[in-house]
Parts: structure tokens; sequence; C-alpha cells
């Protein structure tokens, strides 16, 4: 469960919202079941103490919200980051998407986030309630009763393979700061590398074919904030609607990860909202890993300002066939 | 919808050898778009061209597609003939059907397949062209050149003897910049000063050219033909239109401990100074660090003793504004820190100097008065160890030192030997050496020289190690060749130190978004072919900021500078090339990435108002390209995620419908 | 009413599959999807698809007619042609209930021949749901869960699994495998009946009533306050749509291909902002209004034109898949003053 | 694609203004042969070629496609080849990575003194991509038929 609590949360807003630092809060509103929070607004202390929640079920990466909600109204919006939030945030800054003083950025430690699929797959349907206590998650079912799910057990693929626990970015900071983890998040990648071509093919057929083009991997995107999307602009030659071949489905993810590399900070949003539970947070990683192997380690969002791999080079680059080679694994 | 000419060309058999004309003229009328479709033995030739023209006006063509040759070839040739008959020179399109059709294939059907194939692809283009004009923009006929040295004074001469006025930056209070300080030049040996202050003077009597020593660039806007330009003109204490450079007060100044930068430190100056005798402007220049008036109220007595009243303790910092056609980046270079160096005990020892020093040393006007002599007691050196490539070529140490090789030791160190085994034949000369560099005109003659006539000792091997021991210079070397360790006793150690940018190139490559290379040299357009020009329209290179030059070398380059100015000041107005990016506004984030891939800065960035949809307005950051200075790469387009930025002549859509046409 | 053993339903599929395509729930990684049954495909035994059964009849993408060009010359082709005989098997109660409401706006005149087309040739097997999700809130809408409907109905207990055919298309299937069924009373069924009827009960959404909406409520509800904040973290994303068995919106589009044209259409969302854009511009400018469409379009306008009954099915896809966890149950409590 | 009922490999490749469309010139100039099937697309620089152009021709029926431009450091435009080099590494990567035939996708550097390295190059590329037969992994079936 996480170290630090809703109350204590409440009670920063409130206080910074008495002080008059911030006008508004960024959060998590409790929502119908113990799991299904909403990102919301909240404007007064009231609200707060009555709807914000902060538990193991609140995923939701604020950062994107702030260029719409930072344009809204006056005064700062105060928003509460994990550190993984951060790097989204900064990456945003660097894009120039929102302006940094209409907000105040609290960070806040994270403990990982809990998958309620992976919670259901133990547990059954059928949830009436959520608790954690210490490491466990106690799951009341209509159905069984009271069971119990190791927190780790059930932890979001992106929290299993966090990459760091330390904040980029805040005005304060409550609690503990972490690190930079040392985390296992391209081994997925790296197992794809290793099969042959003809196995790889078979797979993203298999999980791409899904796609029914909801565009909530595009829309819940940090790094999607364009106005208007390449995929909607009928000026654009890729602007479609639906899947009406499977080249479609190839194409919508391929160009989205291809515009997004370098600027993706790995948060995972992407593949936590796919209705259809497809792996998209792969071609990402594939693209970070390749980046990192062919032009060294760069982590979009680390810092504010920085070059992104594909808006810079060295006169040394590798060329793309030994890089194609270097990236089917055969450095490995 | 376009009304399309099609005008296959036989080039004699070239074309009609291997493709089928009359089939290629037949299948493309049949074209969306297509009005009119013919072919012709030599579409290039007068009786071709008018044969375009007349379908031009009978058809109301809107556009032409030429099935030919090359666009290399004739694109050029078919833009004026669809302008000649009114058509924008833009709504053209060449098929090229012989270069990369008829000549490389051996059959017909195969080769009017083909031409038909790249035929439609051109129709498929033409239908999505659009009239092109390119823009225009006026010329300031001013040039400004950033830097008085010999690189900056020598592009300022040739600028204004065009009859341009050119404004020199310089930040020292003098122009004349390092060959001011140097003694003899190679391989002539002519005395440095009698060939450059001539040109200093010339500078000073120069209508066209105004001199704004003791300044700096603080701001630069615009583009090429219309640059903004602001100069801090820094307060020297001393009114320069009334200063006569008597130089009695830098006699009567009281201060008499400042350290003398002209002459590196070996000597001291006052407080209120001229740096050297020849210096233009010839104007007193008062130090506020070590001024007591102006730190601490009292003294006044240079005020007091001059005649002219020219001083003034109370002159504020100044600003001018100026419009600019062209700007040229004459910075020069330095010779870098020793500080890393201290196996060779420059910090510990006074004999042991940089190269620099030495010219000072051996000048009429230094120091000594051009006695050579140890700096440390002002004894006569008997043996003198002179150490090339210090922080030169430092492939694995890059840290400490420079990669590259700085071009002009090898030659200034032989120039050193040489001289110094000539007015004092009793002095043993060492030189240690990597390689000797000497690709020059008549260089190599005067290395050996050094070596043969004059017996300086070169020996191929590094110093590893200077230690001072009771007053002398313990010199621990390697001799390669013998394969043996050699010790040494010198009296003077002169290191040939690498040399390196001046530190104000990079915020100055900044404001001008010129681009750098690693070390801070400035980058060239093309390393061949445009090796005096920025990739940055309008701005110029010469001498050493663009990498290690010998004065020759410098004088030549800053010739081609100003060639290149001159080339632009004459011109009214520029004409650019309407194959330029373009964004839409509506669709562009602001996110930079196009303007990070520009190479020529053309991109920038401007708070907008839009109205939106829901009848509110938002104010978004946004990019616009500055048509006079984008060349039209077309990088920009990639780098945008929204496809925002296109390029015109080159649109997404078109080479979208050329794909599409090939791929039928 | 019918019935045969588990044990031999492999043996059902294989004799429905002889005449006509047989689709049922599969499990596979990321949840259970309708797939074609061949030997050695096995029901899933999952609550429901990810997906909804409305891909039956009204597919995400479907061809409409074609334009061939030659140079200058246009041909107009149809693409359309009789649809396959189809069954689906294993249907939930909000599922087939869905098809009612599609019905009432594709089968309505002008009826749309694609959708027709398909809806003839397919046959429905439901089958009743014992172990309902907090999702679901199908009561809601006064769909049983423990009588789905549809052709056929179906239970299914421990060991056995019960047919009751309620069309003609049903009698006719199933008369089509009465070799390996055998007649049944209904007390089986009826156990497993009263035991969902607990069930349903104990549901968390079991409370939320639609009384407060229908038609005639556009005044009072179009201009609640409420929607500006139920609305404002809604992404645009189609997620709701795609998977709600009941949105029925498409799009006409055209695809250029290498020799014409392909007309076709294709899934639509109202959260999309270029949904209903036309020539002057958009009539739903801001998210909000297009958020309130899709609910008011619910709740409000559907129940309106046809007697009542309202747009949703309660199938729980959405309270499921929604990235930011807002939903219809959500915007009911709300408007409805409770939350 | 399929020509008389024989597979000939389609191949699109996209030349830079300056050098490889130059050099593709300077092949014609000397007559020096390659496949018909490969069809040129003039672009100002490497740098212009956007993935989608890639992806766009495959959809279409393209077997292979190549991005031929100036020799890194030649570039006319001093960097676009940079650019380009990073862009398609990536890129390539990513459709091998989908399990796309990596024989397919192709960046090559080509001077305008180059006409011989042009052709080899051509004839050499079409033959790889021969080898793999037609493009099934990237095609849509709307344009096939």
């Amino acid at each position: 469960m996480q170290k630090i609590t809703a109350d204590m949360l409440i009670e920063k807003a409130v206080s910074l919202l008495e002080a008059g630092t911030i006008s508004r809060v960024l959060g998590w509103k409790k929502g119908e079941f113990d799991y299904d929070v909403t990102p919301y607004v909240f404007a007064d202390a009231e609200s707060l103490k009555k709807d914000f929640v902060f538990d193991d079920f609140c995923g939701a990466n604020f950062s994107k919200y702030l260029v719409a909600e930072t344009r809204k109204a006056e005064g700062k919006v105060l928003v509460f980051l994990k550190p993984c939030d951060t790097y989204s945030f900064n990456q945003l800054l660097t894009e120039h998407r929102f302006d940094r003083e209409a907000v105040y950025a609290v960070g806040i430690p994270c403990e990982g986030m809990a998958d309620i699929n992976k919670i259901k797959e133990i547990t059954g349907d059928g949830i009436s309630s959520l608790t954690s206590k210490g490491d466990k998650i106690v799951v009341d079912t209509i159905y069984d009763g009271e069971k119990e799910v190791d927190f780790a057990s059930v932890l979001a693929e992106r929290c299993v393979s966090c990459k760091s626990k330390k904040h980029v970015a805040y005005d304060e900071l409550m609690g503990d700061e972490g690190d930079i983890t040392d985390s296992a998040r391209f081994d997925e990648v790296a197992q794809l590398e290793a099969m042959t071509e003809d196995e790889r093919f078979a797979f993203w057929q298999s999980q791409l074919s899904k796609c029914i083009r909801c565009n909530a991997c595009r829309d819940i995107c940090p790094a999607c904030t364009c106005e208007k999307c390449v995929f909607e602009n009928p000026e654009s030659p890729v602007e479609n609607k639906a899947i009406s071949d499977s080249f479609e489905e190839k194409m919508f993810h391929i160009i989205r990860a291809f515009h997004v590399a370098g600027r993706c900070t790995d948060c995972g949003e992407c593949s936590r909202v796919c209705p259809q539970n497809i792996p998209l947070h792969l071609l990402n990683r594939k693209f970070i890993k390749d980046i990192n192997s062919f032009y060294g380690e760069y982590q979009a969002g680390a810092e504010v300002g920085s070059r992104a791999p594909l808006v810079d080079y060295t006169t040394e680059d590798i060329e793309p066939g030994e890089a194609v080679m270097k990236g089917e694994g055969e450095n490995a | 919808m376009q009304r399309i000419g099609v005008f296959v060309c036989w080039c004699g058999s070239n074309i009609a050898g291997t493709v089928d004309v009359q089939a290629v003229s037949d299948a493309l009328a049949h074209e969306p778009g297509v009005v009119h479709s013919a072919n012709y033995q030599y579409m290039c030739s007068q009786a071709g061209q008018n044969l375009i023209k007349e379908a031009i006006e009978e058809h109301k063509l809107t556009g032409i597609v030429v099935c030919s040759c090359s666009p290399r070839m004739h694109e050029a040739t078919f833009r004026k003939t669809a302008a000649a008959a009114g058509l924008n020179p833009y709504m053209v399109e060449i098929a090229n059907i012989r270069e990369q059709c008829s000549w490389v294939h051996k059959d017909m059907a195969t080769g009017t397949e083909k031409a038909i194939i790249l035929g439609k692809a051109a129709v498929a283009k033409v239908n999505l062209n659009a009239p092109l004009t390119p823009g225009e923009s006026p010329v300031t006929k001013r040039a400004l050149v950033i830097g008085g040295g010999i690189a900056g004074i020598q592009t300022a001469l040739d600028i204004a003897d065009a009859g341009f006025p050119v404004d020199i930056v310089e930040t020292k209070p003098t122009i004349g910049g390092k060959m001011a300080q140097l003694d003899k030049t190679f391989p002539t040996l002519d005395c440095a000063a009698c060939i450059l202050t001539p040109k200093m003077v010339d500078v000073a009597q120069n209508e066209n050219i105004r001199i704004f020593s003791y300044s700096e660039v603080t701001d630069i806007k615009g583009f090429v033909g219309n640059f903004d330009v602001t100069i801090k003109k820094r307060a020297r204490y001393v009114k320069e239109d009334i200063c006569t450079g008597c130089g009695l007060c830098t006699e009567k100044c009281p201060m008499k401990n400042v350290p003398n930068e002209f002459n590196l430190g070996m000597d001291n100056r006052r407080a209120i100074y001229i740096p050297f005798a020849q210096a233009v402007p010839k104007v007193a220049t008062i130090d506020p660090e070590h001024c007591n008036m102006l730190k601490n109220g009292k003294c006044g007595v240079c005020a007091k003793v001059c005649a002219a009243g020219a001083i003034d303790y109370k002159q504020q910092d100044e600003y001018i504004s100026e419009k600019y056609g062209a700007i040229v980046a004459a910075t020069g270079f330095n010779p870098i820190s020793m500080d890393k160096f201290d196996e060779y005990a420059y910090s510990q020892s006074k004999d042991v100097i940089t190269s620099l020093e030495f010219e000072r040393l051996t000048n009429a006007a230094g120091p000594s008065s051009g006695h050579l002599v140890c700096p440390s007691d002002g004894r006569h050196p008997h043996t003198i160890v002179f150490v090339q490539c210090v922080g030169s070529r430092c492939a694995s140490c890059s840290e400490k030192g420079k990669e590259y090789c700085s071009k002009i030791c090898c030659m200034y160190t032989a120039k050193h030997a040489m001289l110094t085994r000539d007015k004092y034949p009793d002095t043993e000369v060492y030189v240690f050496y990597i390689d000797v560099r000497t690709p020059g005109k008549n260089f190599d003659e005067f290395y050996r020289r050094a070596a043969e006539e004059y017996g300086v000792k070169y020996i191929k091997g590094m110093v590893g190690k200077v230690s001072p021991e009771n007053g002398k210079l313990h010199v621990q070397a390697s001799d390669l060749l013998a394969d043996k360790q050699l010790h040494i006793e010198a009296d003077l150690v002169v290191l040939a130190a690498a040399i390196e940018p001046d530190k104000s190139a990079r915020p100055l490559a900044t404001m001008l978004t010129a681009s750098m290379d690693t070390n801070d040299f400035f980058t060239e357009a093309h390393p061949k072919l445009r090796p005096v020009e920025s990739p940055t329209a309008g701005v110029f290179l010469s001498g050493a900021c663009q990498g290690p030059k010998d004065i020759p070398e410098t004088v030549s380059q800053a010739g081609a500078a100003a060639a290149k100015v001159i080339g632009l000041l004459a011109k009214d107005k520029l004409t650019g090339n309407p194959c330029v990016a373009n964004s839409n506004e509506l669709m562009c984030n602001g996110c930079s990435s196009c303007e990070r891939v520009c190479p020529y800065g053309a991109i920038t960035y401007v708070d907008k108002e839009f109205r939106m949809p829901d009848r509110t307005t938002k104010v978004r950051r946004v990019a616009s390209v500055n048509e006079a200075v984008c060349q039209g790469c077309g990088a920009c387009t990639v780098a945008c995620p929204s496809g925002a930025m296109d390029l015109k002549g080159f649109a997404t859509k078109q080479i979208i419908a050329e794909v599409d046409a090939i791929c039928k | 009413m019918r019935k045969c053993s588990l044990d031999n339903l492999q043996k059902v599929f294989a004799l429905i599959a002889e005449n006509a395509s047989l689709y049922l729930p599969v499990d596979k990684v990321g949840g259970a999807v309708f797939e074609k049954w061949q030997e050695g495909t096995s029901y899933s035994n999952a609550l429901n698809t990810v997906r909804s059964a409305k891909d039956f009849f009204f597919p995400q993408t479907e061809n409409m007619m074609e334009f061939k060009t030659k140079g200058k010359e246009i041909e107009v082709v149809d693409t359309r042609d009789e649809h396959e005989d189809f069954v689906v098997f294993g249907v939930r109660a909000c599922d087939v209930k869905s098809f009612e409401i599609l019905d009432r706006v594709f089968l309505c005149e002008p009826v749309d021949s694609f959708y027709a087309n398909r809806r003839a040739h397919g046959v429905i097997i439901s089958m009743a749901c014992t172990r309902p999700s907090e999702t679901c809130f199908c009561q809601t809408f006064g769909i049983d869960a423990a009588n789905p409907g549809a052709d056929i109905s179906c239970w299914k207990t421990d060991s056995e699994i019960f047919f009751e055919a309620n069309t003609e298309k049903g009698e006719k299937l199933l008369s089509s495998i009465a070799a390996l069924t055998e007649d049944t009373d209904e007390a089986a069924v009826e156990a497993q009946k009263a035991k969902i009827a607990e069930i349903m009960k104990k549901l968390p959404l079991a409370g939320i009533t639609p009384d407060k909406f229908g038609g005639g409520k556009t005044s009072e509800f179009f201009n609640a306050p409420q929607w500006k904040e139920l609305s404002q973290s809604c992404l645009g994303c189609g997620t709701c749509t795609f998977v709600c068995p009941t949105c029925q919106c498409y799009d006409i589009r055209d695809f250029k291909t290498n020799d014409g044209v392909i007309r076709f259409r294709c899934w639509d969302s109202c959260m999309y902002s270029d949904f209903t854009k036309m020539a002057h511009g958009n009539i739903r400018n801001s998210q909000l209004e297009r958020f309130r469409q899709r609910f008011m379009h619910k709740l409000v306008y559907y129940p309106e034109n046809n007697e009542g009954i309202f747009g949703c099915v309660g199938c729980g896809r959405c309270l499921a898949k929604c990235p930011i966890s807002m939903n219809i149950v959500k915007v009911m409590k709300s408007l409805g003053g409770e939350a | 694609m399929q020509v008389n009922g024989e597979y000939k490999p389609l191949i699109v490749a996209f030349c830079c203004n300056w050098c490889s469309y130059a050099g593709a010139d300077l092949a014609g100039n000397n007559r020096l042969a390659y496949p018909e099937n490969v069809k040129i697309i003039k672009v100002p620089c490497s740098c212009r070629v956007n993935p989608m152009f890639i992806l766009r021709a495959f959809q279409r029926g393209a077997d292979g496609v190549i991005i031929c431009g100036c020799h890194p450091g030649d570039c006319h435009y001093t960097s676009g080849n940079y650019y380009t080099r990073r862009r398609m590494s990536l890129l390539f990567s990513m459709l091998n990575f989908l399990g796309i035939e990596k024989e397919r996708t192709r960046v090559e550097w080509v001077s305008a003194a180059e006409g011989a390295k042009f052709a080899a190059t051509m004839n050499e590329f079409t033959e790889a991509v021969a080898a793999l037969g037609e493009n099934k992994r990237l095609e849509d079936l709307r344009c096939k038929r």
C-alpha cells in the first residue's frame, strides 16, 4: 500500500488553497467501486474532503491534463505527481505545452499501483470492496467473501518494471525521495527480439489485430498533445478512423510510436488504458531500447530542455543497416 | 482541377529508341487532369518550346508535364518556357524518362511501361502543384565584421573597397588581434607589424569603415539582408573623438603595476593605457578595475594632465543599434590555457613560456625590447627546448587538450628556432615533435633550412617532464628515432600551445543561429563548396574562427568572405527559393522539434491568438518560417509530429500522389 | 426444453457448424472474444466478451460500394452479397437486448440492407449469467440475466446445458441438434434462475434505476450543471462507444484503391471531435457537448423515439474500460441527484 | 507485384536531389542497367522522407523501399542526412521488430559521382527483395484487388 495517505494530501492541498498559493487541485476522485478513480479538479476544501482519494489504484498520470487545465482559469493548479509522472511533466515543459508558472507541483512517493485486472484474475468478478493492508489487498467479493492478495503480485506491469522512484520535477516534495531503479523493463522487448522474424510477425499480428482504433492509447498519452492528430486530419495521408485492413492497424501503431519516439517517457498509460489489452508499451520501449543502444542512454523528461534523440545527431551515428541488426539483438 | 499538358520528348533516338513515345503520350492523355498530350523530337529545341507555349495558350493549360531527360538538364529550360507563356514556372514537372528509363532499360516494352508510370507520377504531382512565387526581401547595404584581427581587417577593407559601409566590432581597445603581437611571420620572415599596421591605418582612414573598439555584439535579430544588431560600446572613460593619443596620461598615471595583457603579463602597464604604439584607434582607455579614481574617487591625475580634456570618469556603456545586410564572424583564436599541462612546469617556472610569449620576448617592442632573455632573471638562455603539440592532436586526452592539429605550430616553432639560432648562434635549440607538418608554399624548405642550415636539433619524441632544478629546467624526453631517453638542462622551455576558438564565438553563434562543431569552430555551409559561408544565410566566416589557419590562409579566406558579402550587398533584393517550408499554424503545437533540426535557424516561434471553434480564444506558441532563410531541405517536415510543417513544391500530398501513382 | 450433457457440447458445436459458421466466446490473452468454432475450440467460462456481439450485425467496417476508374471512366460496383448463415452461441442477456435496440434503428424505414442481411442470416443462442460482475447493471433496464432470450436461451449448470427455443429460427436450429439433446423438465433451470435472482439483488449497482430519465426529459437535463464536472476529464477517445453493444453511429468514408475507390462505413464515436462535422463546421465543439450527447442519447433521446426503451443494456463494459473511469452509472447518479 | 503473372519486386527509391538523384542520372549516362521496376521519387534531401511515405509505398504495393542520400558529411543542407540516418535506423529496426523482413528496407548513401554504385545497389537490392517474394506483411489487400 501507499506510504502516503489521502488525508496527508488533502491536508497539503487545503493548506495551499488557504494560503492562496493555488486556486485548484488536480487529483483523483473517488469512484463507484474501490478501484475506479477519475481525474478531477477540486476547487475547495469541502470537495477535497468528500471525494479526494489516493490509494493503490491512482495510476492516472495527470501531466497531460495540465495542458488544458493551466489555460482554464487564473491562479495555479496544484498537481500531485508520482515519480513517473514527473518525467512526462518535464517532457511537456520541454515542448512548451504548458506554463510552468501556472502549476504548483507536489511530488509524492509511489509504491506502485495495482492492476484491477490482475486482482480479478485471482479473485474473480463480483468485487464489493478493496482494502489495502500493508503488503496485502483484502478483496471482498459477493461470491466468495474475503480474499487476500499480495500487493506485489497484482502490481501493474509498468510498476513491476518501474524505472524510477525519483522525482525529476516538483515545487515541493512529500515523503522521502527515491532513486532511479534498476528495472528489467527491456526484458520483454529483448525476448521478442530473440524470436525469428516470422514469430515476431505472428505475435504482433495477433496483438494488433485486436485494435479497435478507439484512440484511447493516443488520447491518454502525455506525448500525444498535437492540436490535431495526423490520423484525424483530413489533409494528412494517414487519416483514418477505423481499421479496415490489417495494414492500417500496423500503420497506426508504427506512426504513433514513431511520433513519440525519443519523447515517450515510458509512463505506460497506453497499455493501461487499452481496452483490448494490447501491450503497446512494447513498441515504445523498443524505440527507447534502440535509442539507448544506438545513441547512448537517454531518458525523455529527465531534464527540461534536453534534445530528443530524433532531433539530434552525431557524425558518427550507426548506419541504418547495422542498426537493424543491432536492434534485432545481435549485440546480445 | 488542373488542365495539364503532357509533352513527351523523343530526344532524337535517345528516348524514342527504347520508349514508344507515341504510346506514352497516348496513355498519359487519359490521366485525370490531362487535357493535351503530345510528343516531339526535341522538346528542348526552340521549336519544341514553341510547341509548349502554343499549347499553354490554346488549351489554357494550368500545369505541364515534360517527359524528357533529367530535370537537372532542362527543368530550368522548361520552367522558363512556361513562364514565357504566362504559366507559373513551378507548375512544371519533369518525368525523367531518359537517364532513369530509356538509357538504363534495353527493351522497348519495359521502357515504355516504365515511362508511362513515371509520366503518371508526374501528372499526379502536377495535379497538386500550386503556383509558387519566390519571396523577396530588401538588402541593407551595410556589413558587420565581428572581430578586428587580420581576418576582420582584411574582410572589412575588401568590402569597403567595393563601396559598401562596414563596421568592425572589436572587444579589445584596438584592432590588430593576434597578428599585432607577433614578431616575424613565416616563411618570409617579414615583420608582422610592418605588414599589419599599414592595414590598420587603412582601416582607420577608410571612409566606409567604422571601428567599434572596446565593444561587443549583444544581440542579433533578423535574417539575411536584414539583421538588427545591438552593439555595446563599453565605457573607456576617455572621449574617443577628443583623445589625440599623445600618451601623456599613460606616463603620468600612478597605478604602475597592472599586468600588461598585450605582453601577456610579462611586464606592466598603467591603469590608463594604449595597448601598443600603433593601436587603432589610438585612444587611451581606463581600466576600471585598477583606476583609483573610478574605484575610490581619489586621483584624477590623467584628467589633470590631459590637455585635450578627453577624460570622462562618468562615461557610461553605450548601446548602438544598427541594421546590416551581412555579418562576418572573425572572432579568431587563443592559445589554450596551460593549466592542465603541469608536467611542463608552466606554473612553476617563469622560464617555461608559450610560443606567443616567446613572440613578445623576441619582439623589439616587447617587454625585453627584443632581447631574448629568461623571464625569471633576465639572463641569456643558452639552451632552449621547444615542445610541439602541447594540447594539439590529443586524441586520447580530449578533456585535457584538443583532438585536432593546430596547424600553425610546426611553422612558427621552426621560425622561432631559426631566428634564435640566427641571432644567438651560441644557443642550443631543440625541437620535440610528433610529426613536422609543413604543407604550404615554401614551408618545407623553411623547416629544412631551420634544421639543416641553422642546426636546430629536431627530435621526434615527446617531452615527458620539465622540472625546475637549481635555476635550470631539467627536461626529460624521449627520442623515438634513437630509441633513448634524453635529459637536457634547459634555460628556456617554449610550449607550442594548441589554439582554440575565442570564447566569444559560442555565444555569438547562438545569437547568429549559426552552427558550430564540437570544438566550437564555426561550421561552414559546405566543407568544400561553401567554405566561407555559415549554413545560416547572410553569415560568413573569416579566419581562425572556422578552423586553425595561418596568416596567408586567413587573408585569402577573409577576401573570399568579403567577396561573398559584396555579392550579397550588391543585390537590391533577395529572391528566395520558393520551395520552402511552411507551417500550418492551426496544427502547430509549438513543440520546437522543427526548430531543433533546422540547420539554418529559419524557424522562430510567435505567440498567436486563435479563435477556437467553441468561440473562445486561445494564445498558442506556433512556428513561423522565415522564407528568406529557409533552404527547403524538409528536415522539419518529418520532425513535426502533427504534420503542421510542409514543404512547398515537395508537399506531403504531392509525394504521396507520386508514391500512389508508382505503386499502382 | 431440451438438454444435453456438457460432455456432448463439442458434438453439438460440430453439428451446428456443419450447416453454418458457429461463433462462440473463446478465452484469449486479455479477455474472451467471439471466434469461429473449429474442432477443439473450447467455450469460454468468462462472464462476457471484451467486445460486444454487435460486431456480427454491425461490424466495425463494412464495404458498401466500389467505384472503379479506368482513365476517366468510372464504373460503380455494388459490393453487397448475401451473407452466409451463421450462429452465435453464448450471447449474454445484455447483448441480446442490444440487438433489439439496434434493430429499432437499422430495421426501421429506410431499412439498412447491410444490417438486415446479416440479421436475417444469423441465429443467436444466448446464455444465462450465473456470476455477474460488480459492473453489471442490466436489471436497471429491466433485463433478466436469468432469462437471456434471443432465438434460443441456454442455461449452463456444472454438468449440463439446457436449451429453450424462443423463435422459429431457434426451433429449427434446436431440432437440427435433436439427436444430441433430450427433453427435460425445467426444475434445474428454475433453480438456477432463482439463484441468479438472489445474486442480482446483491450486486453493488442493483439499486440504480432509470426512473428519472426517459423521453421528454431533454429540457430537464440538457443544461444540467453536472455535465461540466462529469465531462471535465473525458479524453474524447472512443473506447466507451466501441465496446458498447448499443452504440450504432457510423461514418461513411472513401478509400482510394489502386484502381478506384471503396466506399465503406465504419464505426464513429460521438466522443470524437470531428463527429457530426459538417461543411459549416461542428455543431458540438466542446467535449462537454460531445459527452452530453452520448448519455442524453442513451437516457433521453433514444427512449423518446422508441417507446421508452433505454439505449443502454447495463453490460458494464464501459465501466470496466473507460481510461478515466467515467461512465453512465456515474452520470445517472449525478444527474439523478445522488452522489 | 505481379507483372503478367510473373513476380517482379516493385522498388520505390527516394533519392535526394543533390547526390543520389544525380547518381542515378549518371548511371543513366553510363547506360548502367538496373531493373525497370525500380522507380525513383525525387526529394530535396533524404531528410524529407517521412516514415509515412515508406509505409504508404508498402501499402500501395511496393515490395521494397530504399532511401538514397548524400554520404554523411556531404549533405547539401549540412545535416539533413544525419537526421535521415537516425530516423531510418529507428524506423527500420521497428519494422523488423514487428516482423517485417529487414531486407525490404534500406538506406544507401550514393554520391553524384557514384553512378555505378547506384546501379549496383539497385540490382542488389532488387535481388534481395525478389528473394523474399511479395510483400505480404505490410500489404493492404484493398489495394491489390
